[in-house]
């Protein structure tokens, strides 16, 4: 018969507050199996799991059954403070009385009558738990990184630094990613690609870090420290190790009429290109939809002109399969769609640009060669308005409902590098509030307003008409002065707001990681466990969990670097013990189970059974304990109960079904 | 006072807006087309029903000036539609003056060829309530 | 004995069941059982067999010995309560009155079992003739006359006329209770009370007591029934010519030599077992609808607050019947088929002197579901004894 | 909504997104009645339907099952299995007239609190708007322990029974004047036809008798050359209509061989414990047997090798329930005489005769075709036996052995269409009268098992419901609710490997038409998931044990169910 | 013979001492929940416990029919009944309903005779109560040899009465044996049937066998070889029984019931049944 030990939280008020905790401790001792039932403060403090240690000494119980929050939340705590006692860790059941019950409702009376009735389950359920230990798995000491911007790059060094391999996928031909789009970065003005560059080169020359750059994740299957990914390797149609990186190819190639990602399609590249100076690794690409030679097949200009003979126009996908102990979502971000925004006419004029757009016009690298002109004309601009919050805290379908979090300081930054560089040239910026929230930010802000004077208007813009003179008439309102503000401007630049990268859900869903619907990546707990995803060996790194800068972008990966080194320190993890088990006396060996398990962790095999003294060969069904991750599918599958969860088992949740309906 | 927290709750409730959901950004009044015109703007209508401030809204020109054209609810990020509250305001002073509005005879003088159409429409769609 | 046309069939029926509650054969979705007589039930006192037998009234397929509630450490036993009203089961032929008394040796021999004790004293049965004999019955063989049922009351139609005589003193109470309720409800019009003094002799040959009686024939509509001896021998010849038809249906004429008390003893050993039980499902069906099977399974069901232990039907054709904690003294089907029919045709008669405990009624012929039974049995065991005698 | 009423709930949420989506909702205050009791799983594919039978059996009044968005699962496919589950289930329970409204699936990601408050709101309320679930709790007071009809020992209310209904049925003494039956009781679709109705082209009575003497010769070559160590048919009965399975190991064995149009059974079951037997079994399949020995072989549970297939043509076969039901009785020995449309039978009251079809099992008016799945040679033909339901003339204008063409198993043959006609009938009553049916056929349930016992594809070594490990007391019906349970989760079993053969129908003593709960389960599976036959082919992937994204949504229960 | 309304109808017991005989043996003491015994019964016949919710068993009685205040169960674990009473403490509630089975023929046949008592493991329970009672009137029988085996020398069941006051009475002594050498223990190692052939005890005592199936089998084998005769061999069966009273058609051997005819039985009886036990 087992003996039970039931111990009711109070969880200061936010238990004790609406449900009667002495009343479900009174319950709990008229309850069936329990031998001990007691209620104090705060059940997770230490004295609280000394109550807990001691209670199991004295009153050598079999299990305890604990009325608090969350399982999600203090499970484990429980469970160390047991297996401290010396009980069986799995010997513990967590009543949630607290997120489930005392939060959401508001009569005390209803409130403790539920609360009753889910101790009573958890009693029912311990009662059937049955001593559990963990298996062990090993684990592959290698980190896998998808996507190479600066999020990627500063985890896998930090990685690295820790000793570990790491792999970085990236699906454009080069790393970088947003990072090297930008020309000056705040709070401190010190160019993008200066400091962005070292990095660059110190991944790419890590001998622990592997670049699988222009490449895309394909499956991933497995568990924590256990994770099997297929990579696709696209073809670049140049043979890495024989390019030199000299660029002859970029400069005679035919086909110039391909805009350029990197610059934002503002002007055009080769067909064989490389995104970016610097790009690491420096080995172009050909762009197999403008190159004439894969088109028409008729030009090949760039084999006949390289020296270094690396065109190689029949290579093909590569498909790598490569083993990893844990993987790091570093997917970035990218600007919104803003063509449902006409009142701005961004798709009409050419004046009229995002602020990620201006910052290519600003850099060397740029289109413009460094020079702040307009694309139409290509004259310099005297007049300039900036459009705060254009997408962002946007209730409607067309925008984002979140603030973007970096618009108002990029906008400031771009402001003064505009009026330092182009004194003449007059800056207004529309805005809702400025949020500056950051080490040296306000100050930033500040410097802008005061030193190089540019008008920030509280208000926003109605109306852009671009003239026929080329002029843009911004109509916009100054509500605290009430007037109506209407400029000829020459550029508009919209802080657009910023959205998780493209294939974040696809990648979510092959990692079964939960993503929200703005496709953020959601993160194991908002305060606690900000870098790590529920699903265990999972971990986020940069603006793929949320909008956050660069400064916060590198913490974060360090952050994310640090969890993995963790991980992949320990030569064992503890599996997951709740796996699924046959009981070969009921087994028809009729493999429904095998079909339904997402992780083909069943086998079958042919053995003599005793049956009650009658010796028969059958084929039964055999579970590879540390595949399983416990799901509970064959369960179902199982006509004949055979197949059964440890942790969950048809008993114990029939006895839990039946005590919350009696 | 009291009588007024009624009325601007029947004019909440006409004009089904929630003045709470403003976040200030002026964008209705920067797509006002009769912005010089009105003397509370569209964006200041939400904070004074917010304020319960009618007195200054039932005197205001603006009722009268606005066109109705409904480029404010078209803008407004959070879907807070000043036009409509601007509509209800003019409704409670209609109603307040009693039935002695100008009568249909009166209005046909005023028809010349000069009038703007897009007037009419709105005209007739702002009485139509 | 009572006459009653059978077109007053319904007032009888409501007769009775105003008094205590009636079981009879009820049609639902074309399959006769046994069921409490309702409004809006469909009789059906023609039907020769029922699926289940009448047993159900008597040994229910389940019910509350008693319940046991526990509040905080001790237990309290509250027994179910015993019946305590009379019912009547009206219809039950001569083969399901035979299983009652194969049924009686077993719960009512000592230590009684008072659940059974109480509804065999509250029951009255009233047996029924059969009309239309199957060929799958064969209860001559283990001498019950289905002309003469037996049962506290025994009926029988002939013509328009339905006839029910008593048999014995509860009886005899029961068709009193029935004709004091016939007449105030003003219903005796067209029926002839008969108050038979001593029970009809088993050849029905000297009625004594119904010559005096006639002049009581009251009938209210005048129309003068003829003189009641005719009904008698119509009666009679009736029952007559039921016997001439249960004479040449073919199972009727089955040999039980070898069976019973002077079983041979190596017929527990026979190789012939091995062949007989192959198709054999180890479902429950022949068990379940046969009317002297009485073995029972004692079950727990947790109610919440108190636990209540049932007994329910069990079948020895189930593979768990005799499974222990630590082996299963029959393992095989074959062991359980043979435990059925060895039951069913030796043990019980050596422990009753001699009765078999089966009544050739034919349900087991007629369900179960691979077409095995008792007959076939008896038959290959014949046919084998003829080889090799 | 009656006032006071607190309705009992059950939400089984899965760990990784709908428990988590709670936990937001509670820590966000998002409130919703207490009256919700959440049971946390693994995943939405742990929740095993007899959860959700077993917690309305106990007295909950809704029970909803919450899981992550299909797509989302932690465990990538869990919930697109406990989609096509669920459906399938409240699809049953609304074919047997539970109130739609009182299961319900919801996916509730981690992120979103506010829905997961919002839906246990909208549930409650429509629970409350149901009220109390009545159907189930009458029947679980009402129905006491006691088998329906047992008086229980509990107060008996004395009232007058005025005008209760008695049967015209007629009872004079000689000859049996049999009441006629205006529909024929137990063969529910089959509608007794007329005499001069089907025209056949060859003599099939004859035929059967044909096929039975070339498969004795067959066979006993086949034992004779060593081919086969035992053959697996039939054996002459006591009387012409009760042929029993039997294994014959030599020739002279061979003589009480038997092939007639009463060898209803299905052989294929048997094949199991043959497999284990040494040598190989030659066995007589039927057409429709192929389809079970198929499934078998796809579960492992038949050996191929060890197996010599003949397919027997089938022109149908009669059962002896069939005949009783007319109300011919006596009959003598070897009295029945079966040409292709008449029966003559002779019995001691005289002789009769009836109409073939409706002696036959309800399983061969719809039958699913004549081609035999699997077989090593064939012997015998085959005549089409299909009865249109309205005329309940033979629609067999086909050939003999209607050639099934396309893959979705003889959709072509007009009969096939009949088969679903007896479960589209059913659809279209109201949930009230759906409930009162499937409470009156199932309250005459036994419990014997043979349905289980005989069916090829309910072929556990141990049944779920004989061990204790969901504590079901398989030999009474200790709660009335238990009966439909057991039939419930007995067709869910089965779901998706039932090949439809009408064994369980054909062996029920209570003649409970069960085949109408696997027919509504095929039925649905081919309606939301492409029309699927199993032990069409063998290796064929069960329905169950597969899903698609696009899934249908379990709430299409209850759209699809608004009409009625 | 039973107060209860009805056999099946159980009486609440309540446990009063708990002894572990071995770690899968303890001996339960069962009072009636107002103290005193709960019924009278005759050595050898058996009673059914039960914990509501769990299950029913039927068990002998080991304590003899002389001692007034309790009745005493051994039980050993090897069900999920036996498992849930290893669990119970002092004080918990069972049912208990008999008494059941016919007994050892203290009174008639062995009234005066030489007893010999074989048991190997638990087998020593049933035989328990005939000790004792032969103890309580030893006068009226001969002398008494006991022979007790088991697997290991901590599955002995060590009944303190047996091993000390019967070692010291006269005209008895006890036999121990234990099946494979183990240290600590300095008696006699060795099969039961081999010891009893040992031991050369008088052929024309009656002997008192109860124990597993097997080794029931060599022993009988070994008492025919020295002269013992079938007549005067009695032992226990034990079948799986729900009634207890030869009504649920479950324990049947042949014709026999043995929650009624037996369970004990004299070898001659057990010949004329098929042998499917």
């Amino acid at each position: 018969m087992p003996r039970i030990g039931v111990f009711v939280c109070h969880c200061g008020t936010n238990i004790a507050g609406t449900i009667d905790v002495a009343k479900v401790a009174e319950m709990a001792a008229a309850e069936q199996g329990v031998v001990f039932s007691k209620d104090y403060q705060y059940m997770c403090s230490q004295t609280g799991q000394t109550l807990i240690i001691d209670a199991i000494k004295e009153y050598k119980l079999t299990g305890i059954v604990v009325c608090s929050c969350s399982p999600r939340m203090h499970e484990t705590t429980f469970r160390n403070a047991a297996q401290r006692a010396g009980l069986n860790p799995y010997m513990v059941e967590i009543a949630n009385i607290r997120e489930q019950c005392s939060w959401i409702h508001k009569d005390r009376e209803e409130a403790t009558e539920k609360a009753v009735i889910l101790m009573r389950a958890a009693v029912a359920k311990v009662c059937l738990n049955t001593p559990l230990t963990a298996g062990e798995s090993g684990v592959t000491k290698r980190a896998l990184v998808i996507g190479g911007g600066i999020a990627g790059i500063q985890t896998a060094l930090d990685i690295s630094a820790a000793g570990f391999k790491v792999d970085i996928v990236e699906k454009t031909p080069s790393i970088g990613g947003r990072m090297s789009q930008l020309d000056k970065t705040f709070p401190t003005l010190d160019c993008s690609a200066c400091i962005l560059t070292p990095k660059m080169v110190e991944a790419a020359s890590d001998e622990n870090i592997t670049l699988y750059t222009y490449s895309e994740v394909e499956k991933v299957s497995g568990f924590v420290g256990n994770f099997k990914v297929d990579i696709r390797k696209k073809a670049r149609s140049v043979r890495a190790d024989k390019c030199t990186g000299c660029g002859v190819c970029q400069e005679k190639c035919p086909s110039k009429k391909a805009p350029s990602e990197f610059n934002r399609g503002l002007n055009n590249r080769s067909a064989i290109y490389t995104p970016f100076a610097q790009a690491i690794p420096n080995v172009p690409v050909i762009d197999r939809e403008n190159c004439i030679k894969f088109q028409t097949g008729k030009c090949g200009v760039c084999s006949k002109v390289c020296q270094a003979n690396a065109i190689d126009y029949e290579q093909e996908d590569e498909m790598i399969t490569v083993e990893y102990g844990a993987i790091v979502v570093a997917t970035g971000f990218d600007v919104i769609n803003l063509d449902k925004y006409d009142e701005y006419a961004y798709s009409k004029s050419k004046d009229v640009i995002t602020s990620l757009e201006l910052e290519r016009i600003m850099n060397a690298a740029g289109p413009t060669g460094g020079h702040l002109e307009r694309l139409s004309d290509g004259k310099a601009p005297k007049e300039i308005v900036f459009i705060q919050c254009v997408g962002s805290r946007c209730a409607d379908e067309r925008g984002k409902s979140y603030c973007s979090k970096i618009c108002c300081m990029y906008t400031a930054k771009q402001a003064m590098l505009i009026r330092d560089k182009y004194p003449d040239t007059n800056v207004t910026v529309f805005y809702i509030d400025i949020r500056t929230p950051g080490k040296n930010f306000d100050e930033f802000y500040r410097r802008a307003v005061e030193d190089y004077n540019v008008h920030y208007i509280k208000g926003q813009v109605g109306k852009v008409l671009p003239e026929s003179s080329g002029k843009l008439i911004v109509v916009g309102s100054d509500i605290i002065d009430a007037r109506h503000v209407i400029i000829p401007a020459d550029m508009v630049v919209l802080a657009a707001a910023i959205e998780p990268n493209k294939d974040a859900r696809k990648i979510a869903t092959m990692l079964t990681a939960s993503i929200d619907n703005n496709n953020f990546l959601t993160e194991a707990h908002a305060k606690l466990r900000p870098v790590e995803s529920p699903t265990a060996g999972i971990f986020l790194s940069g603006v793929c969990q949320g909008p956050r800068d660069i400064p916060e972008t590198v913490a974060m990966a360090g952050s994310a670097a640090a969890k993995v080194i963790g991980l992949l320190s320990k030569d064992r993890l503890k599996s997951n013990p709740c796996t699924a088990h046959s009981d070969e006396l009921m087994c028809n060996g009729c493999s429904t189970c095998e079909k339904v398990c997402p992780y083909g962790a069943i086998s079958y095999e042919t053995k003599i059974v005793n049956d009650h003294g009658v010796k028969k060969e059958r084929r039964v069904a055999v579970v590879n304990a540390a595949l399983c991750q416990g799901c509970g599918a064959c369960t179902v599958a199982c006509p004949s109960g055979a197949m059964d969860l440890s942790g969950f088992s048809n008993r114990q949740i029939i006895a839990e079904v039946d005590a919350v309906c009696r | 006072m009291s009588s007024n927290i009624e009325t601007i709750n029947i004019i909440k409730e006409i004009s089904g807006v929630n003045p709470l959901r403003c976040m200030k950004c002026g964008k209705c009044t920067a797509s006002c087309m009769a912005y010089d015109e009105m003397d509370i703007k569209p964006h200041q209508f939400v904070s004074y029903i917010e304020r319960g401030d009618l007195e200054s809204l039932m005197l205001s020109e603006s009722l009268y000036k606005c066109l109705g054209c409904f480029a404010c609810v078209e803008r407004c990020p959070r879907n807070v539609q000043p036009g409509k509250l601007i509509d209800a305001v003019r409704q409670t002073v209609i109603r307040q003056r009693g039935a002695e509005g100008m009568t249909t005879e009166e209005i046909r003088q005023l028809i010349t060829q000069e009038v703007p159409q897009q007037l009419l429409v709105s005209a007739f769609r702002r009485n139509r309530r | 004995m009572l006459k009653i046309s059978t077109d007053r069939i319904n007032e009888l029926m409501d007769a009775i069941a105003s008094k205590m509650d009636l079981i009879l054969p009820v049609e639902n979705n074309g399959q006769v059982n046994f069921g409490i007589y309702e409004s809006g039930v469909r009789v059906r006192l023609d039907a020769l067999k029922t699926v289940k037998s009448a047993k159900d009234a008597f040994f229910p397929q389940s019910e509350t010995l008693y319940s046991c509630s526990k509040d905080l450490k001790n237990l309290s036993v509250t027994p179910a309560k015993l019946m305590d009203r009379p019912f009547a089961v009206f219809g039950m032929k001569g083969c399901d009155i035979r299983g009652l008394e194969v049924l009686d040796r077993v719960f009512l021999s000592d230590p009684v079992d008072g659940f059974y004790k109480a509804r065999r004293e509250n029951g009255i049965v009233i047996g029924m003739v059969c009309n239309t004999p199957w060929e799958s019955c064969f209860c001559k063989a283990f001498g019950v006359d289905c002309t003469e049922p037996g049962g506290d009351a025994t009926a029988c139609v002939v013509g328009d006329g339905l006839f029910i005589e008593a048999n014995n003193e509860k009886g005899k109470a029961f068709l009193e209770m029935i004709s004091e309720v016939l007449i105030s409800e003003t219903l005796a019009d067209n029926c002839i009370m008969r108050d038979t003094v001593e029970t009809v002799s088993k050849d029905g040959t000297e009625k004594t007591a119904l010559e005096d009686d006639k002049e009581q024939s009251v009938s209210k509509d005048g129309t003068e029934k003829t003189a009641d001896a005719d009904d008698m021998e119509k009666l009679r010849a009736h029952k007559e010519s039921i016997r001439r038809i249960t004479e040449k249906l073919p199972l009727m004429s089955l040999s039980l030599k070898g069976w019973g008390t002077e079983t041979p003893k190596d017929r527990f050993d026979s190789p012939l077992w091995e062949k007989l039980y192959k198709p054999c499902l180890a479902c429950g069906t022949c068990t379940f609808v046969c009317p002297t099977c009485q073995c029972y399974d004692i079950k727990d069901h947790d109610d919440g607050d108190s636990v209540r232990r049932y007994r329910c039907w069990d079948s020895c054709m189930y593979s768990d019947f005799t499974l222990m904690a630590h082996g299963n003294p029959r393992t095989s089907q074959m062991q359980r088929f043979r435990q059925r029919f060895m039951h069913k045709l030796v043990y019980y008669p050596q422990n009753n002197d001699g009765i078999f405990s089966c009544t050739g009624c034919g349900r087991c012929i007629d369900k179960c579901p691979q077409s095995l039974n008792i007959v076939k049995v008896i038959k290959a065991f014949e046919k084998e004894g003829k080889e090799n005698v | 909504m009656q006032i006071g009423f607190r309705p009992k709930i059950v939400a089984f949420c899965c760990n990784w997104c709908s428990y988590a989506g709670a936990d937001l909702a509670g820590s966000s205050r998002l409130s919703y009645p207490a009256d919700v009791k959440i049971i946390r799983v693994p995943c939405s594919c742990r929740v095993n339907p007899m959860f959700i039978l077993r917690a309305f059996e106990k007295g909950a009044d809704g029970v909803i099952m919450c899981g992550c968005h299909p797509g989302d699962c932690h465990y990538s496919t869990g919930n697109f299995y406990a989609r096509r589950r669920m459906t399938l289930l409240f699809s049953m329970l609304d074919f047997i007239g539970v109130e739609n409204g009182r299961c319900r699936v919801e996916w509730v990601s981690a992120a979103e609190g506010a829905k997961f408050s919002q839906t246990m709101n909208e549930f409650v309320e429509k629970i409350c708007s149901l009220g109390e679930n009545v159907r189930l709790s009458n029947l679980r007071k009402t129905g006491s322990q006691q088998t329906a009809f047992t008086i229980n020992t509990e107060k008996r209310e004395t009232h007058r029974l005025v005008g209760a209904v008695v049967t015209d049925a007629s009872w004079t003494g000689e000859g049996s004047k049999v009441s006629e039956k205006e529909e024929n009781g137990n063969q529910m679709s089959v509608v007794t036809g007329d005499p001069e109705a089907g025209q056949y082209e060859p003599e099939c009575g004859s035929q059967t008798a044909k096929t039975e003497e070339s498969l004795k010769i067959r066979l006993a070559q086949l034992l004779e050359s060593g081919k086969a160590a035992r053959v697996l048919g039939w054996k002459k009965g006591e009387t012409d209509y009760d042929p029993e399975p039997a294994f014959f190991e030599n020739k002279d064995e061979l003589g009480a061989f038997v092939y007639n149009d009463f060898c209803g059974a299905n052989l294929s079951k048997y094949m199991i414990e043959a497999a284990g037997l040494d040598g190989v079994t030659a066995v007589v399949l039927k057409p429709c047997d192929t389809y079970s020995f198929n499934q078998l072989m796809t579960e492992h549970r038949v050996v191929r090798e060890k197996t010599y297939i003949i397919g027997v043509g089938c022109c149908g076969k009669l059962s002896i329930s069939g005949i009783r039901a007319q109300g011919v009785t006596g009959i003598e020995e070897n009295g029945i005489e079966v040409t292709d449309d008449r029966i003559k039978i002779k019995t001691v009251y005289g002789d009769r005769e009836i109409e073939r079809n409706s002696a036959m099992l309800e399983r061969c008016g719809v039958c699913k075709g004549k081609e035999h799945r699997i077989f090593d040679e064939l012997i015998g033909e085959s005549r089409d036996t299909t009865i249109c339901a309205g005329t309940g003339k033979a629609c067999g204008s086909a050939a003999p052995d209607s050639t099934v063409s396309n893959a979705a198993a003889g959709r072509e043959n007009s009969g096939k269409d009949q088969r679903f006609a007896e479960v589209e009938r059913i659809e279209k009553l109201s949930a009230k009268e759906r409930f009162e049916y499937f409470s009156n056929e199932l309250s005459r349930c036994i419990r014997c098992n043979a349905c289980r016992n005989v069916c090829p594809a309910c072929s556990c070594i141990k049944c779920v419901f004989d061990g204790n490990q969901f504590d079901e007391a398989a030999k009474a019906n200790s709660e009335p609710f238990e009966e439909k349970m057991f039939h419930i989760i007995r067709a869910f079993h089965v779901a998706g490997r039932c090949t439809d053969c009408g064994e369980c129908s054909r062996v029920c003593p209570q003649n409970i038409p069960l085949h109408l709960f696997n027919r509504k389960f095929i039925k649905d599976i081919n309606e939301l998931y492409g029309e699927y036959c199993a032990g069409y082919e063998a290796g064929s992937v069960s329905p169950l044990t597969r899903f698609t994204m696009q899934d249908a949504e379990p709430s299409v229960v209850t759209e699809r169910s608004k009409g009625c | 013979m039973c107060k209860c309304s009805d056999t099946l109808i159980p009486l609440p017991g309540v446990i009063t001492a708990i002894t572990e005989e071995t770690p899968d043996v303890k001996t339960f003491r069962i009072n009636a929940p107002e103290g005193g015994k709960l019924f009278e019964h005759m050595p050898g016949q058996c009673a059914m416990l039960c914990v509501p919710g769990v299950g029913e068993a039927m068990f002998s009685i080991t304590s003899s029919p002389t001692n007034k205040e309790y009745q005493e169960f051994s039980i050993k674990r090897c069900g999920e009944l036996t498992n849930c009473l290893h669990g119970l403490s002092v004080g918990d509630m069972v049912t208990v309903r008999g008494p059941y089975g016919n007994h050892f023929p203290v009174e008639s046949e062995l009234k005066g005779k030489d007893l010999i008592f074989i048991a190997g493991g638990i087998g020593l329970a049933p035989l328990r109560s005939v000790i004792n009672y032969v103890a309580d009137n030893r006068a009226d029988y001969g002398n008494v040899d006991i022979v007790y085996g088991s697997r290991s020398m901590d599955d002995l069941v060590r009944y303190q009465e047996i091993t000390e006051e019967w070692a010291k009475r006269e005209r008895t002594n006890v036999y121990l044996t234990i099946d494979r050498p183990q240290d600590g223990w300095n008696g006699h190692v060795g099969f039961v049937p081999s010891y009893v052939k040992e031991l050369n005890l008088n052929a024309a005592a009656t002997v008192l066998l109860c124990g597993p199936p097997i080794m029931i089998k060599f022993v009988l084998a070994g008492l025919l070889e020295l002269g013992f005769s079938k007549e005067r061999i009695y032992t226990t069966l034990e079948l799986r029984m729900k009634c207890g009273v030869g009504k649920c058609g479950r324990c049947n051997i042949g014709s026999k019931y043995v929650c009624k005819d037996g369970p004990v039985f004299k070898f001659t009886q057990i010949d004329e049944l098929p042998d499917e036990f």
